[in-house]
């Protein structure tokens, strides 16, 4: 390893080797390698899907590894139940909040080792006391006694690292915990982890953004799709030698883009807002065009495409298809008037995962499917069928639960459904999120056919390739605003990075 | 149509045999209640003595009007002989004891009669105008013969009870003209009830002098709440109990006297009655005469009713010498 | 619960069904519509009827609580883990003929040694409740339905035609509800002592708290590493301690007990539960608002006989009084969701 | 807050599902035949047989018209109760509902209206009623186990406020006998006829109409089935009215067969009914569930019911037997898919290690 005579020096505070997790057909992580010393930050990197929550999750003993080697201190260990990994002095910072929304935030913080006053019982005050003391430290002003209950996705990271930092643990790990953070905030989390690592504490810290890894982090460790790449020291590499090591490929060959021409605007948004969400989005998708909507996560691109689709309303704002405006609010209205939308949470939103196939794929034929308002089984079969088909599902029947399929055959199945419905406009949302590599390749494929067939396509990605591989324009968020448009020529990773962290003066 | 003819068939050979392999059933309001389970006993005693073949008892283990219905179907179509039956509610049984009926079994109703013409007979425990008076005497003597009283009954559609309590309110009016009846309540033979409705009388109506529970499950309840609580012995109780149940009220002095008949000669007359019947001795038309072993000859009166014999009163002095 | 509502909790509009209000401020004001309630209720009636608060009859209004009170206290543990126990009155039904037969087979036993069989014999009924639960992995809303009637059964089965009445046990065990402390009968004192014990282990103590989380999100609570089966078979066993107590105490007060001791009684307590404040699905409410709730419900019954209202009306004003409970909840839970939204959202 | 707090959860559930369904699922016949309301169908057709063989009398059109009798009111109110529960909500007041109507055809009828009149009103009152629970649910957004809990004891109060004590027997004869009247020697009630319609409208509702899809669909995700444009509240709130809707026509055949109205008609009612549809293969949490299984379930439960009653077998013993049945019904699922999920892991285990040796290619990168 580049780091033996390091790593020689001090025995590693936590050690994984060669970890292998799979849930059922997918594999999440075949060689899941992770050395954190004590004192040292660590960081961990890799594109989404690569399997980085997943090794979390195993630190967290939340998940058992079927295979791989596990060591504290240098002991080999295995974790029964979370309840084991913090014992073993290992506090996690999971990628979404696990807060009870019931409870107060204090008592979030605190659970299941509340501070207890002389009576033996919980003494609140001293809980009260101890939240605002860490939240002193983190430099921000929540009510302690406030429950959980809608706070915001950031105001959850800041609880949840309160949480982890105030376990003094041994070792600290945090999956993206900046990811909804403002920069003031980002900065005193930084302080915090430093001087953690002071005291001797190991952090492994995870995040997309390369500013903070090489601003905060003494080492990098590289995932590749579920595999251990290299571990590097900070000081003696690049950003561009760690984007190579994630990527793995030459990026243009992956994403091969069939030329389209383009249209007349299909869809068309002016001055869109939602309170506390977006505002004044301005954007058009023309037929055949493939508009990528990028950003850090939390910047408001999904909140978007649900408002254009109409599951959430919004306050203010037109959005026309083919110059006709639609129903806010009822996404039967956007269907009917030819909008498709692939959801971000495939699992939540996309699919059914309990119905069968062919039922997830006619699910929105349901109407068209019927004659006097009977649903023919037969002409339900065919449609599924032939759309399956169309996309090349792997499936053993249209009978299977397509909880059954592999998240990319499950993704296929998505656009299925909305193909049948032959659409005009149609919005995806993280097209590739925890899709294996092979597959990635294919359902690029098929998006760009799709735009070359003239249907106009509004891509929501946080993968950079993806985005600059795809789109014919890119439309950057910041903070719920569009911060910059950038044309397929001059999309480099470092304009679209700079304007979705508005790190650079001009892009806001 | 098909379901009489089937049944017509088996209750017309079994009828046809005469003595020997008849079957009676008894459906009581409800199982698992001590007083009917004292009836029962005197029918069972009674259709071994009667010569019945097979007796049984089946029913409710809830008093609700329809819940008998399902219990006489199946009946009818065993093609038992004789149904024995005390209505929860005198109509909604009519139309499967039609059924039972054109099935060729006999209806005798006891206890609490159902629509007369759904029944062959009605074995009632005693006139029911004697019932109503001894109460309204009983009660008058307790409270001096002037002040408020009311009613703690079963269920609102109980048959008898409804019946005693008409004639009651009338004799109130007749005979005691400083009686007030402030309300009547129902509680619908359940213990919990029952106790609530008592003490819901006593905070309602500050005043009352007495109370009369023409139900034995009533009066317990009620004078389970007046021996704990501090009415014990201000307010007078009387009505129609079982002397094992009300012993304790009795010796305490809660209760100074109460009323009932026999039960157990109630379900050994119905036995008897129902083998008459069963046997074609008799049809249940006015003046039809019948043996009800050792109760001796009995005749049957208005409206196809037979009458078991006059009510007792139970006090202090007597209670010890009944067991039931 | 919710699970009996809703596949994994996650879907749905639900987040503030029935949910406590951000405010903590807020959620300590929880119990007081329905404190405040009482408070009218019984002021308007005395007023009506001075008799109502004479001391007969205020010792009827706690007798008549007494019961249900203890049922609401158990039935809330259960419900704040997102469960529902509807076996309770059966297990009460059982238990209470068991105390029958006990004082019966064992003439002169010791009153104390009775109640603490009584609520051994609830706890294992609720035990068993609670394995089928967190082992098979099954909503309690279908468990508990079919114990309800098992445990029915049994008692039918068991008791028959059989009937113990207030003669067949000691005087001094009747007397239980009979004799008054400072005007508080001597089982209501009972009931009060178990409600402040469960209440102060519930906000007091950190499975207590436990039991909040999981119901507040079980999967959650999971990943976080609360022992959630362990947990919430605890709140079943305790339910069932609980349901047998009222058992044991149901029959000192009552003249009979039976086969059909208790029949019912389920939909009572899960409604005074939800009348005081505790939220169907899990997560919020407390034990003093369920017991608030009982009183509130049993109160009404005898307060609306008191000042002679039809009491063909009292069922339907308590269902009234249900409904409002939830709605007034949910309006509370819808405003603040939406105060929040807009106060807490990053300035765009 | 729901959507990130809860993200978690659906990944470890979804765990859950990938696993617990392998082996894959399986297909066409065999899934009809070997599928839980088949299942439920034999278990009845063997009750059946063995019941005809044991009790001498059990096989006749006696038979069959008295236990029809007896469970028409669960069969209706089963049939929308069936498509309620699939949307993951439930409904308890339907038994009150039908006290109502046969408390309210009472008075009517007391009242001197015509019967035609009566029905519709009583009818009406139980849409009404319905539309009420609906609003509660679907537009307040108000969890429907304890609105319906509160409406079961309204909707029993007004029953009690509208009729009281009193029971109102003297219906035309005519019509009470039609209501207890049968087809012909088959042995089969007349009203059948009506409630066949009422089966087979849900029927169809359920597994061959657009509707039916979505409610599937809702019942195992609301927010999927957002995403595909089912108007979810919209389709709860209807449900509702079909439940109170057809709780009224219960009601109205309670009151007519047994020719009593009442405040107190059908109480409890509601356990019954909804303990049938779960044993009929409906699942509590939503999704699962058909038409046919159901059916089967409360003829399962009436026929032992009724047996039970011809072989003069205590209620005590029939309580039981549906208590077991129901809990029976409902474990023997989740053990299955126990056994399932822990031979699935095993076999991963077995052949995972080959997975880490391709791991070591890690090496080759750390090369460069
Ligand atoms: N519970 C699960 N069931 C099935 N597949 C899963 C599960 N959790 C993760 N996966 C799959 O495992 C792979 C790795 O997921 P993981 O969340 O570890 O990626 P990641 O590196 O954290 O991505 P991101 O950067 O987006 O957080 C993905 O393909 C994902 O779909
Ligand atoms: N479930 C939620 N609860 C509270 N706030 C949320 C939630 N989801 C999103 N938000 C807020 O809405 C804004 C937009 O979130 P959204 O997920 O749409 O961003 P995004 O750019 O789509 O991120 P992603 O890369 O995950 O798609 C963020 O500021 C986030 O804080
Ligand atoms: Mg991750
Ligand atoms: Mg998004």
């Amino acid at each position: 390893m580049a780091t033996d005579h390091e790593a020689s020096a001090r025995t590693p505070a936590l050690s994984l080797t060669g970890a292998v997790k799979a849930f059922g057909p997918v594999i999440a992580l075949a060689d899941g390698t992770i050395e954190i010393l004590p004192g040292e930050i660590h960081a961990l990197v890799g594109e989404n899907g690569a399997g980085k929550s997943t090794l979390v999750k195993i630190l967290a003993g939340l998940h058992h590894p079927d295979a791989g080697d596990f060591r504290v201190d240098g002991e080999p260990i295995a974790f029964r139940s979370v309840a084991d990994s913090k014992a073993a002095g290992i506090s996690v910072i999971y990628q979404e909040p696990t807060l009870f929304p019931d409870l107060t935030v204090a008592e979030n913080i605190f659970i299941g080792r509340q501070p207890r006053g002389r009576s033996g019982l919980i003494s609140r005050a001293e809980m009260r006391a101890g939240a605002r003391e860490l939240f002193s430290r983190l430099g921000v002003p929540i009510d302690p006694d406030r429950s959980a209950e809608g706070l915001s996705i950031a105001d959850q990271q800041i609880i949840e690292i309160a949480k982890a930092i105030s376990l003094d643990a041994k070792v600290l790990v945090m999956d993206e915990p900046t990811a909804a953070l403002s920069g003031v905030e980002v900065d005193r989390l930084f302080a915090v982890a430093r001087s953690l690592r002071d005291r001797g504490a190991g952090i492994l810290f995870i995040s997309h953004r390369f500013d903070e890894v090489f601003a905060l982090c003494d080492r990098i460790t590289v995932m590749r799709d579920g595999r251990y790449v290299a571990t590097l020291e900070t000081s003696s590499v690049t950003v561009d030698e760690i984007v190579r090591e994630m990527v793995g490929r030459d990026i243009d060959q992956l994403f091969p883009k069939e030329p389209a021409q383009i249209g007349d605007p299909v869809l068309t948004v002016r001055g869109l807002s939602r309170a506390g969400v977006f505002a004044d989005i301005d954007l058009d998708v023309r037929a055949g065009e493939i508009v990528a909507l990028a950003g850090l996560v939390g910047a408001g691109r999904t909140e978007v495409a649900r408002a254009v689709f109409g599951i959430d309303r919004y306050d203010t704002g037109t959005v026309e298809l083919n110059g006709r405006a639609y129903t806010a609010g009822d996404p039967q209205a956007a269907i009917d008037a030819g909008v498709g939308f692939v959801p971000e949470d495939r699992r939540k939103q996309g699919l059914v995962m309990d119905l069968s196939v062919g039922r997830n794929a006619t699910l929105t034929l349901r109407s068209a499917l019927a004659r006097f308002g009977i649903i023919s089984s037969a002409r339900e079969r065919r449609a599924a069928e032939k759309w399956t088909k169309t996309l090349q599902v792997k499936t053993g029947s249209q009978e299977y639960a397509v909880s059954t399929l592999s998240g990319g055959n499950q993704q296929k199945v998505v656009l299925a459904k909305w193909l049948a419905t032959e659409p005009r406009l149609l919005i995806i949302d993280e097209p590739t999120r925890g899709i294996d590599v092979g597959t990635k390749a294919e359902v690029h494929r098929l998006i760009s056919s799709l735009a070359a067939r003239g249907i106009a396509i509004l891509m929501i990605s946080s993968e950079l390739p993806e985005v600059l591989g795809m789109a014919d324009r890119v439309l950057v968020m910041h903070e719920g605003r569009i911060a910059a448009e950038i044309d397929r020529a001059d999309a480099t990773p470092e304009a679209v990075m700079h304007a979705a962290t508005a790190s650079m003066e001009g892009s806001k | 149509a098909t379901g009489c003819a089937s049944g017509g068939s088996t209750g017309g050979s079994s009828g046809g045999g005469g003595g020997g392999d008849q079957t009676i059933t008894f459906i009581p309001k409800q199982l698992n209640n001590p007083y009917t389970d004292v009836v029962l006993g005197g029918g069972k005693d009674g259709a071994k003595a009667a010569g019945f073949s097979k007796s049984q008892v089946v029913g409710p283990l809830d008093a609700s009007a329809s819940s008998q219905v399902s219990f006489i179907n199946a009946e009818t179509q065993a093609g038992t002989n004789v149904i024995v039956i005390a209505a929860n509610d005198p109509d909604a049984v009519c139309s499967s004891l039609k059924e039972a009926r054109d099935g060729g079994a006999k209806i005798v109703a006891f206890d609490s009669d159902t629509n007369p013409k759904c029944r062959d007979i009605f074995i009632s425990q005693v006139v029911a105008k004697d019932v109503a008076l001894i109460q309204t005497k009983l009660i008058s003597e307790q409270i001096g013969g002037s002040g408020e009283i009311a009613i703690l009954s079963a269920t609102a559609n109980a048959t008898n009870q409804n019946e005693w309590i008409k004639y009651m309110e009338e004799d109130l009016k007749a005979n005691y003209p400083n009686i007030k009846l402030v309300s009547t309540v129902y509680g619908d033979d359940d213990d919990t009830k029952s106790f609530q409705e008592a003490q819901g009388l006593l905070q309602a109506y500050p005043d009352l002098k007495g109370i009369i529970s023409p139900t034995t499950v009533g009066i317990a309840a009620t004078a389970r709440y007046l021996s704990t609580s501090e009415y014990k012995g201000k307010v007078a109780l009387t009505g129609l109990g079982l002397p094992n149940e009300m012993r304790p009220f009795v010796k305490d002095g809660t209760v100074t006297a109460f009323a009932l008949w026999d039960p157990a000669q109630l379900g050994y007359v119905a036995a008897f009655a129902g083998k008459a019947l069963a046997d074609g001795d008799i049809t249940g038309k006015k003046g039809d005469k019948f043996k009800a072993g050792d109760l001796g000859e009995r005749t049957v009166g208005e409206g196809g009713t037979v009458i078991v014999g006059p009510p007792t009163t139970f006090t202090t002095d007597n209670i010890d010498d009944y067991d039931f | 619960m919710t699970t009996t509502v809703h596949p994994t909790g996650t879907d749905s509009p639900r987040p503030s069904s029935g949910r406590r209000s951000p405010l903590s401020a807020i959620a300590h004001l929880r119990e007081l519509p329905v404190l405040l309630a009482l408070v009218a209720l019984i002021l308007v009636t005395w007023l009506i009827n001075p008799l109502f608060l004479a001391p007969q009859g205020v010792k009827d209004i706690l007798l008549n609580a007494t019961i249900v009170i203890i049922l609401a206290a158990g039935q809330a543990i259960v419900i704040i883990t997102r469960n529902v126990d509807l076996s309770v009155g059966s297990i009460l039904g059982l238990v209470a003929f068991g105390t029958g037969s006990l004082f019966v087979a064992v003439p002169g036993i010791p009153i104390i040694v009775v109640i603490l069989a009584g609520m051994l014999f609830g706890a294992v009924l609720g035990a068993i409740n609670g394995l089928l639960v967190t082992l098979a992995k099954v909503p309690a809303l279908v468990i508990t339905l079919g114990t309800l009637y098992i445990f029915r059964g049994l008692n039918n089965a068991w008791a028959g035609g059989t009937q113990f009445f207030a003669d067949d046990r000691p005087q001094e065990f009747g007397n239980l509800s009979v004799d008054t402390v400072l005007g508080f009968p001597l089982i209501t004192l009972i009931a009060i002592v178990v409600v402040v014990i469960v209440a102060v282990f519930m906000s007091g103590t950190r499975s207590g708290r436990d039991l909040y989380a999981i119901g507040s999100d079980p999967d959650a609570a999971r990943v976080f590493g609360v022992p959630v089966t362990r947990r919430v078979l605890f709140a079943f066993v305790t339910n069932g301690v609980l349901a047998g107590l009222a058992g044991v105490l149901y029959t000192s007060r009552f003249n009979s007990v039976g086969a059909t001791t208790g029949t019912g009684l389920e939909l009572d307590v899960v409604a005074a539960a939800v009348v005081g404040g505790v939220a169907i699905f899990g997560g919020s409410g407390s034990v003093i608002g369920a017991a608030l709730g009982a009183l509130l419900l049993t109160t009404i019954t005898g307060a609306l006989t008191a000042v002679r209202v039809d009491k063909f009306w009292q069922q339907a004003i308590v269902g009234l009084l249900i409904l409002a409970a939830i709605v007034i909840d949910r309006i509370a839970a819808v405003r603040t969701a939406r105060r929040l939204r807009v106060s807490e959202s990053r300035d765009v | 807050m729901s959507e990130n707090a809860t993200k978690q959860a659906t990944r470890t559930s979804e765990t859950a599902n990938v696993l617990a369904d392998e082996p894959k699922g399986r297909t066409g016949a065999s899934r009809v035949l070997l599928g839980r309301d088949a299942i439920m169908i034999y278990i009845l057709l063997a009750f059946l047989v063995y019941a005809s063989i044991a009790l001498p009398r059990f096989a006749s059109p006696v038979t069959v018209g008295f236990l029809l009798l007896d469970v028409i009111p669960v069969l209706l109110i089963a049939m929308p109760m069936t498509l309620v529960i699939i949307t993951g909500e439930i409904d308890l007041s339907v038994a009150s509902i039908a006290g109502l109507t046969s408390a309210l055809m009472g008075v009517l009828w007391q009242a001197g209206l015509d019967m035609g009149t009566v029905l519709v009103i009583s009818v009406l009152a139980g849409v009404v009623a319905g539309a009420l629970n609906g609003f509660l649910v679907a537009v307040v957004g108000l969890p429907s186990l304890a609105v319906t809990i509160g409406t079961l004891a309204l909707f029993r109060g007004l029953a009690l406020v509208v009729i009281g004590d009193n029971a109102v027997a003297n219906f035309p004869p005519a019509l009470t006998g039609f209501f207890i009247s049968k087809l012909g020697a088959t042995g089969i009630p007349t009203v059948m006829i009506g409630v066949l319609v009422v089966m087979v409208f849900f029927g169809v509702l359920l597994h061959f109409t657009p509707f039916g899809r979505g409610l599937y669909a809702l019942g195992y995700s609301k927010e999927a089935a957002r995403f595909v444009g089912i108007h979810v509240n919209r389709s709860k709130f209807w449900l509702f009215v079909a439940t109170g809707t057809v709780s009224a026509l219960a009601g109205v055949y309670w009151t007519l067969r047994y020719s009593s109205a009442r405040s107190d008609n059908a109480s409890g009612l509601e356990l019954t009914v909804i303990a049938a549809v779960l044993l009929g293969g409906v699942s509590v949490f939503g999704g699962k569930g058909s038409i046919p299984g159901v059916i089967a379930g409360v003829l399962l439960i009436g026929s032992i019911n009724y047996a039970l009653r011809l072989s003069r077998v205590s209620d005590v013993v029939l309580i039981i037997v549906t208590g077991s049945l129901l809990i029976l019904s409902v474990i023997t699922p989740s053990v299955i898919s126990a056994i399932r999920r822990w031979n699935h892991d095993r076999r991963l285990r077995r052949h995972v290690p080959q997975a880490p040796a391709s791991g070591s290619t890690s090496a080759v990168h750390q090369a460069h």
